[in-house]
């Protein structure tokens, strides 16, 4: 396509100035929404209860690097509403899930979410891992006023009215395994954690725990998630000497954390590491030889004795096939579907006003023991144990909390953690 | 046709035409929901016009266009989280993220962008001056082709890093939870639809300064320098300088994208913008036809929907397309989907030969 | 006018140790069309790169008294110094005129080049005659015969106001008629410019040389007129010595 | 001083692991001119075949040892069969193959994870790499003591074959003037479709190396790429000296402001330092020099 010389004007100055005054137009035009201060006009369910079925959203990674766990949890999810139906459903009503790829992206989650309530019509949603996508979605629910089921443990300082949080937080994990590593003589920590919200938070908690207790802490290092390069780190780790680990690390930076150290020489004997994201589903990767006797805190592990968890663990081998195993997340995922069912039950209504008025003390009777909702700020009673790895892959409890831990997300309930809270 | 979209006419009757179906007919066949996907949509292409100039015409692929876009989205992130935290508890007030993270005391480097001039100035201004610094680095010293790839790829992956390490930028979280948009409620449907008017009106912007680029001397120099750069040279201009501009016209327009994002979207992340976002810009680009106008347009439009469609049913062979479509696509077509009717006039009219839009 | 244009001064071109060029003194005159010849790896082209910047060299180039070395390679060229490569270097996308249009606009402003061209300025016009491709201005350069892209590109040497022309093998692949067009087309714009060709062809030398200049090894060997240098006993050693028949028999004959 | 000691180690020792994946990278990166993206996903095929090898054989020496050139040999057949489908056909666009090898790696990453499955699966380290050695004071881990070694032996025989076969001579050949060797009668095809081979096997063999210290998954080899990348624009075209010098440096120079800052600011550091390099020396530590334009 040849150009013409000798054209008389180009049209594009003026297609510009055009295309600008069209955008100022609309603007001003469009521009009478709320403005701050003002409320604005709240989106409207599109919620169907007129049929057989109610429909819930789960909303999980099934692409990218976050699929390895989410997918896990969202079986657990499958598995809870297969049980629900069978039994009958939720107010007679058989529940119908739509699935959602997050794509291990907080953007994608955020977009997805908002599909699920405004095109689907969804009840509640269940789903989310990464810190990241939880915040990334919480905007949409609290803007669609709809109910969000986060199953995951986490770093705390949060109460949305649209989210429940069915995993642990910090005081239900971090602060019971530093009770038990104070307990068995610990005086000093290092903290190697993956750089992001969680291992950051856990470590200003450990260190003001460390504060009042009276132990030291060595070192503090973080590393850029997904790395897998732990040569400097493990030294540092090695010639601090201290009395033990405390890891906070995420995903495949676990494998390179362990091999290194096992490689320097360190035994769970002479300085043991204390993780809280390694879970039943990690421990292959990582390799038997390289974790066994180290340490773990979660609410749940596969070999938690009870009825509950013992039909729970035999219902998804039966389902997902006997090399499976369960996991925190998993048992918290599938919790957080009982709870929601529970809770529309007692509620006799699927809305989203009626679910927050009645979630306040609704129990269930779940494979780690009973968890009951807080109504104060939608988390729920857990109760913490210590694990340790053993040479058949599993976790086996050492220590375990007397009686669930109720929730404090805020740690209000504790003096030392003053300077941590949120001034407001 | 190409003709014709040449002549003046072609040129409002295109413009007419695109305002029409942007502001008039999608606000109304689509829903609230998809609309506020669609202005997302638009940012994506937004940034795609710019890698069409800088690659298509300049021939500069730039892999690192997250940097750019990342800027403008943290810019306009940070400016918004400043009005939040000031409409809440006042002016000076923390961010609600800092907060969280145990910071009381405002960042120095956070209290200019309480102001919503300074940062749309700094949304125009910095992203520019960075792409103008470094492309000058780069470009004076001859560093091109695969070269300029790997290292603005490097580029956007330390700049992904750098963020995650950024305790006061919201570290790997990113920042989200933005209520009001310079003043306006950003859960208004009334504003959301505002929102997306904006987005639109800013892509056919874009759009026609790209045209005014491609049509003036300026364009034909670029084109020059992507095919022969040493000829240019020895022709008496400094090459360096006309890719400059090219390469920071195209950081401009991922910057403005970047900003628009963020309250269509409601969060940035480092996630929104490493190496793997980067390069995936380049995917609708190519797909569309990268010489072209409006090629990287419809190419990254049609990505990202069929990203979102497909990846609905197929999340695992969504990648696998993904992949395909970069094999298939830049080796087979490497004029993208808008070379297809030449290519199907040149098989017509198989004697004659007929001059083939550039593909360097 | 027979004017000094250009002068090099003891060029020496240095690849990690070995000598390209070796100490070339080299004088243009406008009015002349002056060849460089010899074997390949003379250092012909070599000294063309290092003239025009593209390699660094020690020594001297002043062009009409002013010192080139040191300066960038745009620099030297918005200085007058216009060249050509062995293959054809032209913008394959763009048309003939554009192409021209871009070779006259080195000193263009911000603002002039933002803009769209109105009309085809009147040098571009002038220049197209002159190198015959008036009737092509709008023809992609890309679907130009193979002679025609030669042309084309002395043709933006010219529209861009270079006044010392080193052309690179300009006829290489041209046909007889074309050769003479070509040779009729250098003489011409010699008239007023300082031009200097690197050729192989013998015949084109013998017939458009004013001045030759035979390089070997990266030093000069023989300079002056054709007669002179073909009857110099040494440029018929070399010539005899090289595995290229025809260009030693046409020395020889020369 | 053992915090010296310890970083020149760990400085060797990332080295090491950056040179062994940046080896083949800088091969044909050099020869051909080309990027292949898909580099990182020949490393990874190198970890699944350590961890097939050791699922088939059980004993983690055996499998060790016969992993290694089984990786170089699975690494080269990938390479070759891209090579051979693809990048020829790509010869003048280079950008084009790197965009192109970019989904070839998309699409066995996505392989990877539809056979192994997501998530990262173990491959088990022989007993005799287990612990570590006492050296200077510090201990260092036997497996890096290894992959050093590793590095060495790839590079002596890299340089050996380059030198002294007739296959590297042409090698060598069509790496200085591609035009001259080809007048000269090699069939640059041939040659380019053997470093090509080469190229992609040390990536095989880097990947089976890896899996001593690191994770295996999918996305394994990604991590890896763009930090070879730059060891090669640093090292220069093509030149083996210049990746081993450029591998140390940047292996010393990340653990140096890993100690000193975070490991974020670790990378970004880096990064400068490679653009300020570059502002130095443009064509990298070491270049080919040739006077001709292209």
């Amino acid at each position: 396509m040849p150009h013409r010389f000798k054209r008389r004007s180009g049209p594009t100055a003026r297609a510009l100035v055009a295309s600008a005054a069209v955008v100022f137009t609309a603007a001003a035009t469009a521009a009478c929404g709320a403005r701050a201060g003002e409320e604005a006009a709240a989106a409207e369910s599109c919620l169907d209860t007129s049929g057989d079925t109610i429909k819930v959203g789960a909303l999980n990674s099934l692409s990218g690097t976050m699929a390895i766990s989410e997918t896990t949890v969202r079986d657990s999810i499958y598995l809870a509403v297969e049980e629900i139906n069978a039994a009958g459903g939720v107010l007679d009503k058989e529940i119908e899930i739509v699935a959602e790829d997050g794509a291990s992206e907080p953007v994608v989650f955020a977009e997805k979410a908002e599909k699920l309530i405004r095109e689907d019509c969804v009840a509640a949603v269940f789903g989310g891992w990464t810190s990241a996508s939880r915040k990334a979605m919480l905007p949409v629910f609290e803007d669609n006023d709809s109910l969000l089921y986060y199953p995951v443990q986490y770093e705390g300082l949060e109460a949305s009215e649209n989210i429940f949080y069915t995993g642990a937080t910090t005081n239900q994990q971090i602060i019971p395994a530093l009770d038990y590593l104070a307990e068995t003589g610990v005086e000093s920590l290092y903290l190697v954690g993956s750089d992001y919200v969680f291992p950051r938070t856990a470590n200003a908690i450990i260190n003001a725990y460390a504060e009042a207790h009276g132990i030291e802490v060595l070192g503090e290092d973080y590393v850029t998630l997904g790395s897998t390069e732990f040569s400097t780190i493990v030294q540092q780790v090695n010639a601090a000497g201290a009395d033990a680990v405390f890891n906070t690390l995420n995903g495949d930076s676990n494998v390179a954390f362990f091999r290194e150290y096992t490689n320097v020489g360190l035994t769970p004997e002479d300085m043991p590491v204390m993780s809280v994201s390694i879970a039943e589903e990690e421990v292959g990767g990582i390799g038997i030889e390289n974790i066994e006797g180290q340490l773990a805190a979660w609410n749940y592990y596969q070999t938690v004795e009870s009825e509950t968890n013992t039909a729970f663990v035999d219902a998804f081998k039966a389902e997902y096939g006997s090399e499976r195993v369960t996991s925190d997340p998993m048992e918290a995922a599938y919790n957080s579907v009982h709870l929601w069912a529970a809770t529309v039950e007692a509620a006799e209504s699927f809305a989203v006003d009626d679910v927050q008025e009645a979630a306040g003390g609704i129990a269930f009777d779940g494979p780690e023991g009973t968890v009951v909702i807080d109504g104060d700020n939608n988390h729920v009673s857990k109760t913490a144990r210590i694990g340790e790895i053993s040479a058949d892959g599993l976790l086996y409890t050492v220590w375990e909390s007397e009686g669930p831990i109720e929730p404090d997300p805020f740690l209000d309930g504790y003096d030392w953690a003053a300077d941590l809270k949120v001034t407001d | 046709m190409s003709k014709f979209l040449q002549s003046r006419l072609g040129a409002w009757t295109g413009f007419a035409a695109a305002a029409i179906g942007l502001f008039a007919v999608a606000p109304l066949i689509m829903s609230g929901f998809r609309l506020g996907l669609f202005a997302q949509f638009i940012c994506y292409a937004i940034v795609a016009v710019g890698i069409g100039l800088a690659w298509g015409r300049g021939g500069m692929l730039t892999l690192g266009q997250g940097v750019y876009f990342g800027m403008g989205a943290y810019l306009m992130a940070m400016h918004l989280k400043m009005a939040d935290a000031e409409f809440r508890n006042g002016p000076g007030a923390v961010p609600d993220f800092m907060e969280l993270a145990g910071v009381r005391e405002l960042p120095a480097y956070w209290v200019p962008f309480a102001s919503p001039a300074f940062t749309v100035a700094a949304i125009l201004v910095l992203p520019t001056a960075v792409a103008v610094l470094l492309g000058l680095a780069v470009f004076k010293r001859r560093v091109k082709g695969a070269y300029f790839a790997i290292l603005s790829q490097a580029l956007a992956g330390a700049f992904a890093i750098f963020l995650i390490g950024q305790q006061t930028l919201g570290g790997f979280n990113g920042l989200s939870y933005f209520r009001y948009f310079f003043g306006f409620a950003i859960n208004d449907p009334v504003n959301q639809q505002m929102l997306y008017f904006i987005a639109a009106g800013v892509l056919l912007a874009v759009v026609a300064v790209s045209l005014q680029l491609r049509r003036s001397r300026y364009g034909e120099l670029l084109v020059a320098v992507r095919d022969s750069e040493e000829r240019v040279r020895f022709l008496g201009y400094d090459s360096a300088n006309i890719k400059v501009v090219a390469y920071a016209v195209a950081a401009l327009f991922a910057s403005v994208a970047g900003a628009l994002f963020v309250p269509v979207v409601g969060i940035i992340s480092p996630a929104s913008i490493g190496i793997v976002p980067s390069i995936m810009f380049i995917l609708g680009v190519a797909i569309g036809g990268r010489g072209t106008l409006l090629g990287p347009v419809i190419g990254a439009l049609a990505v990202a929907w069929a990203q979102t469609t497909l990846s609905e049913q197929f999340p695992s062979a969504w990648t696998y397309a993904q992949g395909l479509l970069f094999v298939v696509v830049i080796a087979l077509l490497p004029g993208g989907i808008s070379s297809i009717p030449a290519l199907a006039r040149r098989i017509r009219v198989k004697n004659r030969p007929e001059p083939v839009e550039a593909t360097a | 006018m027979n004017d000094i244009a250009l002068t090099c001064k003891n060029i020496e071109v240095d690849f990690e140790g070995f000598k390209a060029v070796g100490g070339v003194d080299l004088e243009l005159r406008r009015g002349e069309v002056h060849f460089l010849i010899g074997p390949n790896g003379a250092g012909k082209t070599t000294l063309v790169d290092a003239v025009t910047g593209l390699v660094g060299y020690t020594g001297s180039v002043l062009k009409d008294g002013e010192e080139l070395r040191g300066k960038k390679v745009h620099h030297i060229a918005r200085k007058g110094i216009g060249r050509t490569f062995q293959t054809a270097t032209v913008f394959e996308n763009l048309t003939v005129a554009q192409n021209l249009d871009i070779a006259a606009g080195s000193g263009r402003g911000p603002w002039s080049l933002l803009r769209r061209r109105r009309a085809l300025p009147a040098a571009v016009t002038d220049t197209m005659e002159r190198i015959g491709l008036a009737d092509h201005a709008d023809t992609l350069a890309g679907i130009l015969a193979h002679g025609q892209k030669q042309w084309l590109e002395i043709g933006m040497l010219l529209v861009g106001d270079a006044d010392v022309l080193l052309l690179d093998e300009p006829i290489a692949g041209m046909g007889h008629d074309e050769r003479e067009t070509t040779g009729r087309l250098l003489h011409d714009i010699a008239a007023e410019r300082a031009v200097a060709v690197v050729e192989h062809d013998m015949d084109f030398m013998r017939a458009n040389a004013s001045r030759v200049t035979v390089l070997h090894g990266g030093t000069i060997l023989a300079a002056g007129s054709v007669d002179e240098v073909s009857a110099d006993p040494k440029v018929q050693e070399v010539y005899l010595g090289t595995s290229d028949h025809k260009e030693a028999a046409d020395a020889a004959a020369a | 001083m053992d915090l010296i000691v310890g970083q020149l180690f760990t400085g060797l020792s990332t080295g090491s692991i950056l040179l062994l994946a940046a080896l083949g990278l800088s091969l044909t990166f050099g020869q051909m001119g080309v990027i292949n993206m898909a580099h990182g996903e020949f490393i990874m095929a190198g970890c699944y075949t350590a961890y097939v090898v050791q699922q088939a054989v059980g004993d983690a020496g055996v499998s060790l040892l016969i992993a290694l050139p089984l990786g170089f040999a699975v690494g080269g057949a990938m390479g070759l069969v891209l090579e051979t489908l693809l990048i020829r056909h790509l010869y003048h666009r280079p950008l084009d193959t790197l965009l192109v090898t970019f989904g070839v790696g998309l699409i066995l990453q996505q392989v990877a994870r539809d056979v192994f499955g997501a998530p990262a699966v173990n491959v088990t380290v022989p007993e005799f790499l287990r612990g570590g050695v006492d050296l200077l004071g510090t201990t260092v881990p036997k497996t890096r003591l290894f992959i050093m070694a590793l590095a060495v032996v790839a590079v002596a025989a890299v340089t050996l074959v380059l030198r002294l076969t007739p296959a590297g001579r042409r090698i060598r050949a069509v790496v200085g003037n591609r035009d001259l060797a080809e007048t000269a009668g090699i069939s640059s095809r041939t040659v380019d479709a053997g470093t090509f081979f080469i190229g992609s096997g040390l990536a095989g063999v880097a990947g089976v190396a890896l899996t001593l210290i690191g994770s295996t998954s999918p996305t394994t080899g990604q991590s890896y790429l763009v930090d070879a990348f730059l060891v090669v624009v640093a090292g220069g075209l093509g030149r083996i000296k210049g990746a081993v010098v450029a591998a140390v440096a940047l292996g010393t120079l990340q653990a140096v402001f890993e100690t000193y800052s975070t490991a974020s600011l670790a990378k970004v550091g880096v990064f400068i330092v490679i653009v300020v390099f570059l502002q130095l020396r443009p064509q990298g530590l070491f270049t080919l020099r040739t006077r001709s334009l292209a």
